[in-house]
């Protein structure tokens, strides 16, 4: 199968006025249709740069400064602005983090959906509204007509997400670039949220690259997963490779880190109580070491990570780490 | 004690963190790379030094004849020209600046005192004493101010003091505004909430600890406020209101304004004396306002 | 800072602006001034904005020509009885008020009643004992002495006659005609919007044929005096009255299309001095008054601040009177003299040179005459010694409060004759007339038993000659004196489009009655 | 609607207390109207002087002209012209609509001109166009306005002779109804301008520091990432939000409108209510006076109430009608 | 033994402006004894910031009494309040704003001594190094500034601040969800030691479930407004009881366990507003098990023994629909 997206050794620089500071290194990802790609890592590695790349949406003063980024077969970085319009919220689109900004507050709900419909599908402003209803619809939103004319404020946060959701979904994308969708929800919700993506993923078989700091939602949602530092792909493969047998010493640490609710029998287990720490964090823009980035904060760093660029190591098929201790799994967790 | 700190990773004085520059030091920079706002801070200099410096360089009596009245710039005597009663324009400008800049700056710092105090008080107490703060201040909004500081100058006589204590006293409102603002902006944030759980008291709450960071646009506001109260000083002048007996730019225009047509220097320099201050007060300020802007700082 | 025309753009625009907004020019007669009228009845108010409109909308019994001779008007005929206790006039036949009620004595005797118990100008008719009405045409005033002043006091400005039948009912200062008047004048009151304009038209049925020659007369009120000359210079007003303004009037007489003319107002006789507080030390000392009279350069006031459109002032009666007298105390400038004078007054120099402190008082609003002349005689005083704090007043009841407070060391000031000395005059110097918080009435406190004999004199004299002996002497004592130092003739101009004639240029200038103004070809 | 009823009530007590004040304020100055009459009148005696006082009402206690002047206030009368012999009420609205009229032209202007102006130097805030903006729509704002209006005048009514000098009308009258009103257009243009010139900075100031923070945020990025052009994104997306401070501005400056319509109306001679308050300071006209302060007050409030309905129309978040109960986040409880 | 914090029927309102009352707080109960870590876990607009912020008199109560030690927190004021605050201090969520940019670290962590007048004057400077130290600061950053910090690095800070007065009792807000989850792991590593080495008292809040499990022995479950469920951290995970707590369980994800994904356990709706909270059962409407009792009639909120109390109307009558938890049940 092809990928439908597909981001190729994706370089990108921000201009600080005085230089231009890689931000992103050869990042690498493939997006298949159906399938979830999880995108993991912490603030300032470059998750979301990815995303916003891929949209055309970097902020000033950023740009892609090498690689490929390919949507359907069509080089995104060859297109033209107005192309790239065509495609945004069409063949891609994009939900943010943050459902109380990310939607206009003084336009209706009904506006602000159609709104994607009449750009993209040339439809009137009746059919428009007709489908908007039926995405409100399936996003589960109850009483979608009173809805329509709903403004954001008026809505719960799940309930704006939702019909960011909607927004995102309304001209059938091939692509869905979900940044954070639920850190600024509850947990109930975010359970809702995930639940509602997955039937609609099923539906439409649309491709959704999710991004998340969160390793628990990716075990929830992905089929493959990119693990991010510093501006690198450090590992990638399918998400029970990753979580499974994780190669890297950055993506051991993590799962290290994150503390695991013990329900049950398990809970009185006082050898689960320790909770794993990586030192230090993540190096800011124009201070990543030159060899293995992550070398500084890695157990088992030793000259060589700190001197030479670590080779990408294939584990398996399809899961691959940036490290030159792969294989020194478990020894150190 | 020591055993557990002994494993704990030690950041020393140079953190792995990011290293942003000082927010005084990266204000500096944003500041310096705003061409208009460093044309207004020469023009402010440079109507500052004629002000004060020009006294020295230029000792011409400016409440002396020195020429026929209505002389025209570049003559012998004057080289800005002479008012109606034969006065050297020029001394009568560098005379005038430091009313108009005393007033301006007097006024400002009154309405800014008094705005700042009501700003203050109404944002951070914020219910009763907001509601009551608030509705004098609204009070003071909706009377025209020109007309209020009329009033006000044609009760108390015509002197620099009660034009300052006038113009102070109707200009308030605005920063009062702003303070209020800011500071209900500024209370909500966790390190004020920190300083009371610390054992702070209100005062401290409200002069150590809000107010400083509140200070900074309410410096700019500051700043256009000596503007305006230019503006408001020379309105009042021209409208027969101003102190006579102190030479001030405003005066310098009401008194000649029946001779614009016949003698334009007499009204067109000083106006130019106080478009020129105002002006570089307010790219000044604006350049501030920008520099204070992190919006703007990042791109 | 000629007319720029030559721009085509600019002219272009203005052509086709004006063209959009072309005035017609029919028979009308566009009057502008600074002047803002409170209303328009003369007979209970003063002033030269309602004078000027009162003149046009109501007749008074007599108009004068331009040299002091009374004219028929209402009254084609008058007598003065011999003990000159008694007036008659015979009224002209057939003449109505503008709603077509005829004018009757008994209109006549209400007028100078209700004069006599509102007017302002109290010595005008505080003579008047009655007025009988033999009949309708006939009206005879009733004097408890004689009074020369009154026919006069008969002008246009002074005594307009006012319909009784609408006049008559409730308290006059309130009457809703004094803002919308009917009168028996050659123009009719069409409409006034506040602070704007005034319009009158035509009075069809005017008693004098032929006259007015204008269809419509509209009164422009510009408060700024600078757009006054700017819309005159642009031929927006045809005639600007009462025009004072120094550098106005020197600007319009350079304009193209503009004439300015000092024809008339001889009667208004306004005058500029400065006046001390002769109760206050040290300026009860007359030789200190004398000593500032001497160290002032009127020649440069005149020429220099007033630019030689103002002539000299040199007593209290304005120079033009038959009644006045150029015999008098000069006070040419003479500095020696000034410190000589100061030296006897003992008034001896400081460390600093300082022999006196003192406030000066100007009348807010006109600079020319008021505050330019007292801040060059603060410079000038200096060298003499004397050291001068100017007072402004923001308005001009401040002013007034404190002079008619006896709250000043000096002030300048000015004064109106209003036509006869009894009527604008004597209350300077009476001392009958020092009424504290009056302003106008005798505020330098100025007190001279022989001023008092003499004023009292001349007001019942008959006698012209006579009279003007009187006043004579009264003119020398109050000069030497000097309470007050006369400075200038407040300069009264009338500019005016040219091809306009037959502009008012009687001794009442521009307050007296606009008839016979027309366009010439 | 009872935030509207609420607002009335707010905005009757703070009449009343506008009222109040001026009175006292006016009771402070020296000099009464009758000294000026009596001055005007060329002197008179004190029997007249105590005659007119007693007419004026100025005889009574101080407490008792108030309590007799908010009364009549209640009733509409607003008193008598001292100086200008009629009802105050009547001066007042012969001369309020030339006030509104100017008044509004400006604003209108202000705020469309300095809105563009600050719409385009947020979209490039360091280009050399928002640096001319910048500058450009500071002349007005730094030069005095009465200056500003000398100036416009000479350069436009006596040099290019464009524009009338003075007033509002051709006093010699307009054959049609047209005519009238471009003849009264003729004469609003140097004023207007004049006037808008000061808080043209003011808005284009305002209107791109907002639209820097519009542009900026998470909507707009939302709007640009369904693909829509530029011109959408800003007109479509951002102005409104934009627009919302500058709303709020319009209500907070109409009192300050007013007061530079004091020196705009004395320097074109426009017959408005500003001229009218100068003259009647000037005059002591005290009726006249309390009844500008009145009634400027009431103008500005109701641009403040007008400011609120128009904002709850360009933001729903505040006022408006509500089909459906919010859910407002409470202060405090969130975390 | 005497619990060190005793909250009974704590209850806090905020008027708005529209009249009406959010009903924030609404009658909570508990007790913290000496050594132990009470958390308390919820969703957004449940209340459990205010009370944290009530707990510290950073708002004011409506009713209840909060007593620390022989101090009843919620009736003191002014001066007494401000005398005794340095035996309670807080950690916020947000370590950017909640640190003054304007002081330099070292002010920062000594201004309570200060303004408490706490210690002598001259050994305020060596209980700040020593602060640093504890936190894992070296004492020469004292003179830098906030922002010269990374996030984790000034949540230290603020842990030093909250633990330079010695407090009895220290209230964490959400001290790490604004963390990144290595630097997570650190500050609650650091929190977690410091707590043993120093016996340190924690009222602890999160809507962290695993967090709270990791760090509490106590825990809470409050929801719009109110405790529905409270136990021992042990007996809680074990055997919760109360529908509103296994929907947090449910809804937590694990990067260990993809068995549950959409298999997932979920309740419908999102929290009511607690400007007006539902007279009964505050739950009912978004619960699976809700019958019309559970509409018409409040809940009380009854001892399970070992201190666990539950709030509804069918708790241990109904089987969790969690395998883990019907394992034990």
């Amino acid at each position: 199968m092809d990928p439908v997206l597909e981001v190729k050794d994706l370089k990108v620089g921000v201009d600080t006025g005085k230089s231009v500071q890689s931000v992103l290194d050869g990042v690498s990802l493939r997006l298949f249709p159906g399938k979830t790609l999880g995108v993991v890592g912490e603030s300032g590695c470059g998750k979301s740069m990815t995303a916003l790349a891929t949209m055309g949406l970097l902020p000033d003063r950023f740009a892609v400064t090498g690689g490929s980024i390919t949507l359907a077969g069509e080089d995104l970085l060859a297109a033209k602005p107005s192309r790239l319009r065509q495609l945004r919220g069409n063949a891609m689109s994009m939900i943010f983090q943050e459902p109380m900004t990310a939607l206009n507050p003084v336009l209706t709900v009904e506006r602000q959906i159609t709104e994607v419909i009449e750009l993209h599908q040339k439809k009137s402003s009746a059919e428009a509204r007709e489908i908007a209803l039926e995405m409100l619809r399936a996003v589960q939103i109850p009483g979608p007509e009173d809805r329509l004319a709903a403004y954001p404020h008026e809505l719960s946060g799940g309930m704006r997400q939702r019909v960011m959701i909607a927004i995102a979904l309304a001209c059938r994308p091939k692509v869905i670039i979900a940044d954070e969708p639920t850190t600024a929800l509850d947990v109930t919700v975010q359970a809702q949220i995930f639940r509602l993506l997955r039937d609609l993923q099923m539906q439409t078989d649309t491709a959704i690259m999710l991004i998340t700091h969160d390793l628990g939602a990716v075990a929830e949602m992905a089929d493959d997963v990119a693990v991010l530092y510093a501006g690198k792909c450090v590992e990638s493969g399918t998400v029970e490779a990753i979580l499974g047998a994780p190669a890297h010493p950055y993506t051991r640490g993590l799962m290290s880190c994150t503390p695991r609710l013990r329900l049950g029998a398990a809970a009185n287990d006082p050898q689960a109580e320790g909770l794993g720490e990586i030192p230090g964090m993540v190096p800011p823009l124009g201070r990543f070491p030159k060899a293995c980035r992550f070398a500084p904060r890695c157990a088992l760093a030793d000259d060589r990570c700190h001197t030479d660029t670590p080779p990408t190591y294939e584990t398996a098929p399809g899961h691959s780490a940036l490290c030159w201790k792969p294989t020194a799994e478990k020894a150190v967790a | 004690m020591t055993d557990t700190t002994a494993t704990l990773p030690q950041s020393g004085p140079e953190p792995i963190g990011p290293k942003p520059a000082h927010p005084v030091t990266e204000f500096m920079r944003a500041f310096a790379r705003n061409q208009s706002a460093i044309i207004g801070l020469v023009l402010l200099a440079i109507m500052l030094g004629t002000t004060f410096i020009g006294p020295f360089l230029y000792p011409v009596d400016p409440y002396s004849m020195v020429d026929l009245p209505f002389a025209p710039p570049g003559g012998e005597y004057a080289p800005l020209g002479t008012d109606y009663l034969g006065r050297d324009m020029l001394a009568g400008i560098i005379e005038g600046g430091r009313a108009t800049l005393a007033v301006g700056a007097a006024a400002a710092v009154i309405s800014v005192v008094i705005g700042i105090l009501v700003g203050s008080f109404a944002g951070f107490f914020g219910g009763a004493v907001d509601a009551v703060l608030m509705k004098v201040t609204e009070f003071f909004q909706i009377l025209p101010t020109l007309l209020l500081a009329m009033v006000l100058v044609t009760i108390f006589g015509a002197s620099l003091v009660t034009i300052t204590f006038a113009i102070g006293a109707v200009s308030w409102p605005q920063v009062a505004r702003l303070a209020r603002a800011e500071f209900m902006r500024i209370r909500k944030l966790d390190y004020v909430a920190a300083a009371r759980t610390s054992g702070a008291r209100n005062a401290y709450l409200i002069f150590r600890v809000i107010l400083p960071a509140a200070l900074p646009p309410l410096i700019v506001a500051a700043g256009l406020a000596v503007g305006a109260a230019i503006l408001f000083e020379a309105g009042l002048s021209f409208l027969g209101l101003g102190d006579p007996n102190t030479m001030s730019w405003g005066l310098i225009i009401g008194q000649n304004r029946n001779y614009l047509l016949d003698a334009w220097w007499t009204v067109t320099l000083p106006g130019v004396a106080i478009f020129i201050t105002v002006l570089a007060i307010s790219l000044v300020g604006d350049g501030i306002n920008d520099a204070l802007n992190p919006k703007l700082r990042r791109r | 800072m000629k007319h720029f025309r030559s721009s085509t753009l600019a002219a272009a625009v203005a052509l086709t602006l004006g063209g959009l907004f072309a005035p017609a020019q029919a028979e009308t007669l566009v009057v502008g001034t600074t002047q803002v009228p409170r209303h328009f009845n003369g007979a209970i108010q003063s002033g030269i904005a309602t004078f000027m409109a009162s003149s046009q909308i109501f007749a008074s019994p007599l108009r004068y020509d331009g040299n002091w001779n009374p004219q028929p008007y209402l009254a084609k005929s008058w007598d003065v009885s011999d003990d000159g206790l008694s007036v008659t006039l015979h009224l002209v036949e057939g003449a109505t008020f503008h709603d077509g009620e005829p004018i009757t004595s008994e209109d006549v005797k209400f007028s100078i009643m209700t004069i006599k118990a509102n007017h302002p100008f109290q010595t005008m008719l505080a003579p008047v004992v009655d007025v009988e009405t033999p009949d309708p045409l006939t009206a005879v005033i009733k004097l408890e002495k004689p009074h020369p002043a009154l026919l006069l006091a008969m002008s246009p400005a002074l005594m307009p006659i006012i319909p009784e039948h609408i006049y008559g009912e409730g308290d006059i200062q309130q009457n809703p005609a004094n803002l919308a008047p009917v009168g028996s004048g050659p123009f009719k009151f069409v409409e006034y919007k506040q602070g704007e304009y005034y319009k009158l038209a035509k009075n069809e049925d005017f008693f004098l044929d032929g006259l007015p020659k204008m269809d419509e007369v509209i009164v422009q009120i510009i408060g700024d005096s600078a757009n006054l000359v700017l819309a005159t210079e642009r031929g927006d007003i045809d005639m600007v009255p009462f025009m004072s303004g120094i550098r106005d009037v020197q600007r319009l007489e350079k304009a193209d299309n503009v004439e300015v003319s000092d024809a008339g107002y001889d009667a208004v006789g306004a005058l500029n001095w400065i006046a001390f507080n002769t109760k206050k030390a040290p300026f009860d000392n007359p030789a200190v008054r004398q000593a500032i009279g001497y160290a002032i350069n009127k020649d440069f006031i005149l020429q220099r601040l007033l630019g030689g459109v103002a002539k000299d002032s040199t007593g209290p009666i304005t120079g033009t009177s038959p009644l006045a007298t150029d015999d008098v105390e000069k006070y040419a400038f003479d500095l020696e003299k000034a410190t000589s004078l100061l030296d006897e007054a003992g008034l001896t120099p400081d460390g600093n040179g300082i022999r006196l402190s003192a406030t000066i008082d100007y009348i807010p609003g006109s600079p020319e005459i008021g505050r330019n002349v007292v801040e060059y005689m603060r410079t000038q005083l200096k060298q003499v010694g004397i050291e001068l704090e100017v007072r402004t007043a923001p308005d001009f009841p401040t002013w007034a409060q404190r002079i008619a407070n006896y709250d000043f060391d000096m002030t300048q000031d000015s004064v109106y004759n209003w036509g006869d000395p009894v009527i604008g005059v004597d209350r300077t110097y009476i001392s009958s007339n020092i009424r504290k918080g009056v302003i106008w009435s005798n505020t330098q406190q100025y007190s001279n038993a022989r001023v008092d004999e003499l004023l009292a004199a001349a007001a019942i004299e008959t006698d012209q000659t006579k009279r003007a002996e009187l006043y004579k002497e009264f003119q020398q004592i109050v000069v030497a004196d000097a309470p007050i130092l006369y400075i200038n003739e407040v300069p009264f101009y009338t500019a005016y489009k040219k091809g306009l004639t037959h502009l008012p240029d009687t001794i009442w200038g521009a307050v007296s009655p606009w008839d016979q103004v027309e366009w010439s070809e | 609607m009872p935030p509207l009823v609420k607002k009335l009530a707010s905005a009757i007590g703070l009449l009343l207390a506008v009222v109040v004040l001026n009175f006292l304020l006016i009771q402070l100055a020296p000099g009464d109207p009758v000294s000026v009459i009596v001055g005007e009148m060329g002197g008179a005696s004190e029997d007249l002087i105590a005659q007119m006082r007693a007419e004026y009402g100025l005889d009574k206690p101080v407490w008792l002209q108030l309590l007799i002047y908010v009364g009549k206030i209640c009733t509409g009368d607003f008193g008598f012209s001292y100086y200008f012999k009629q009802p105050v009420l009547n001066l007042i609205l012969q001369r309020l609509p030339a006030t509104i009229l100017l008044v509004v032209s400006a604003l209108v202007l202000a705020v469309v001109i300095g809105t563009l102006m600050g719409i385009f130097s947020a979209k490039k805030p360091k280009g050399i166009l928002s640096h001319f903006v910048t500058i450009f729509s500071l002349v007005g704002y730094a030069a005095p306005v009465f200056w500003t209006g000398l100036m416009l005048l000479i350069l436009f009514a006596s040099i290019i002779p464009m524009f009338p000098v003075s007033g509002m009308m051709n006093v010699r009258g307009n054959d049609t109804w047209y005519g009238a009103v471009l003849d009264v257009l003729h004469h609003l243009v140097l004023p207007a301008v004049t006037l808008a010139s000061i808080y043209i900075a003011t808005y284009s100031r305002l209107s791109r520091a907002s639209m820097l923070d519009v542009l900026g945020s998470d909507y707009i990025r939302t709007a640009r990432a369904k693909g829509l052009n530029e011109r959408r994104v800003v007109f479509g997306h951002a102005l409104r939000n934009g627009l919302i401070p500058v709303v709020t501005m319009i209500g907070l400056q109409f009192g300050q409108l007013f007061a530079g319509a004091v020196l705009v109306e004395t320097v074109f001679n426009w017959p408005g209510l500003g001229r009218l308050a100068f003259e009647s300071i000037l005059r002591r006209d005290y009726p006249t006076l309390l009844a500008i302060l009145f009634f400027s007050a009431i103008l500005v409030m109701v641009a403040n109430i007008l400011t609120d309905l128009a904002y709850g129309r360009i933001d729903p978040r505040i006022g408006g009608p509500r089909r459906k109960k919010a859910k407002p986040r409470a202060a405090g409880a969130t975390q | 033994m005497k619990p060190l914090l005793d909250v009974r029927d704590l209850k806090v309102h905020f008027p708005l402006a529209s009249g009406q009352t959010v009903h924030a707080v609404d009658g909570v109960t508990f007790s913290v004894n000496e050594g132990d870590s009470f958390g308390i876990v919820g969703e957004s607009g449940s209340g459990k910031s205010t009370t944290a912020q009530a707990l510290m008199r950073l708002v004011d109560p409506v009713a209840g009494t909060m007593q620390l030690e022989k101090h009843d927190l919620s009736s003191l004021d002014g001066e007494p309040l401000r005398t005794i605050r340095h035996m309670m201090q807080m950690v916020f969520q947000d370590p950017y704003s909640s640190l003054n940019p304007r002081l330099r670290a070292g002010q920062a962590v000594r201004e309570p001594l200060d303004l408490m007048g706490l210690g002598p004057v001259r050994g305020r400077e060596n209980r700040v190094d020593e602060m640093f130290r504890q936190v894992g600061l070296h004492p020469d950053a004292k003179r830098l500034f906030p922002h010269q910090f990374s996030g984790g690095q000034r949540q230290r800070l603020c842990i030093a601040r909250a633990m330079v007065t010695e407090p009895r009792l220290i209230v964490c807000d959400e001290p790490v969800s604004a963390l990144d989850v290595a630097i997570q792991a650190q500050i609650l590593n650091l929190l977690k030691r410091l707590q043993k080495d120093k016996r340190l008292t924690y009222v602890f809040i999160s809507h962290d479930l695993a967090v709270v499990q990791h760090i509490c022995t106590h825990v809470a479950v409050m929801y719009l407004g109110e405790f529905v469920e409270q136990a021992p951290t042990g007996q809680l995970f074990a055997a919760a009881k109360h529908p509103y707590t296994w929907s947090l369980m449910a809804a937590a994800l694990s990067p260990d366990d993809r068995s549950r994904a959409g298999a997932r356990f979920t309740v419908t709706g999102e929290p009511p507003s607690p400007i007006n909270p539902p007279k009964a059962c505050r739950f009912a409407g978004r619960c699976p098990f809700a019958t019309d009792r559970c509409r018409t009639e409040k809940p009380a909120l009854r001892d399970f023994g070992n201190g666990h109390r539950v709030a509804c109307h069918y708790a241990g009558e109904l089987t969790p629909p969690l395998p883990e938890l019907a394992a034990t049940a």
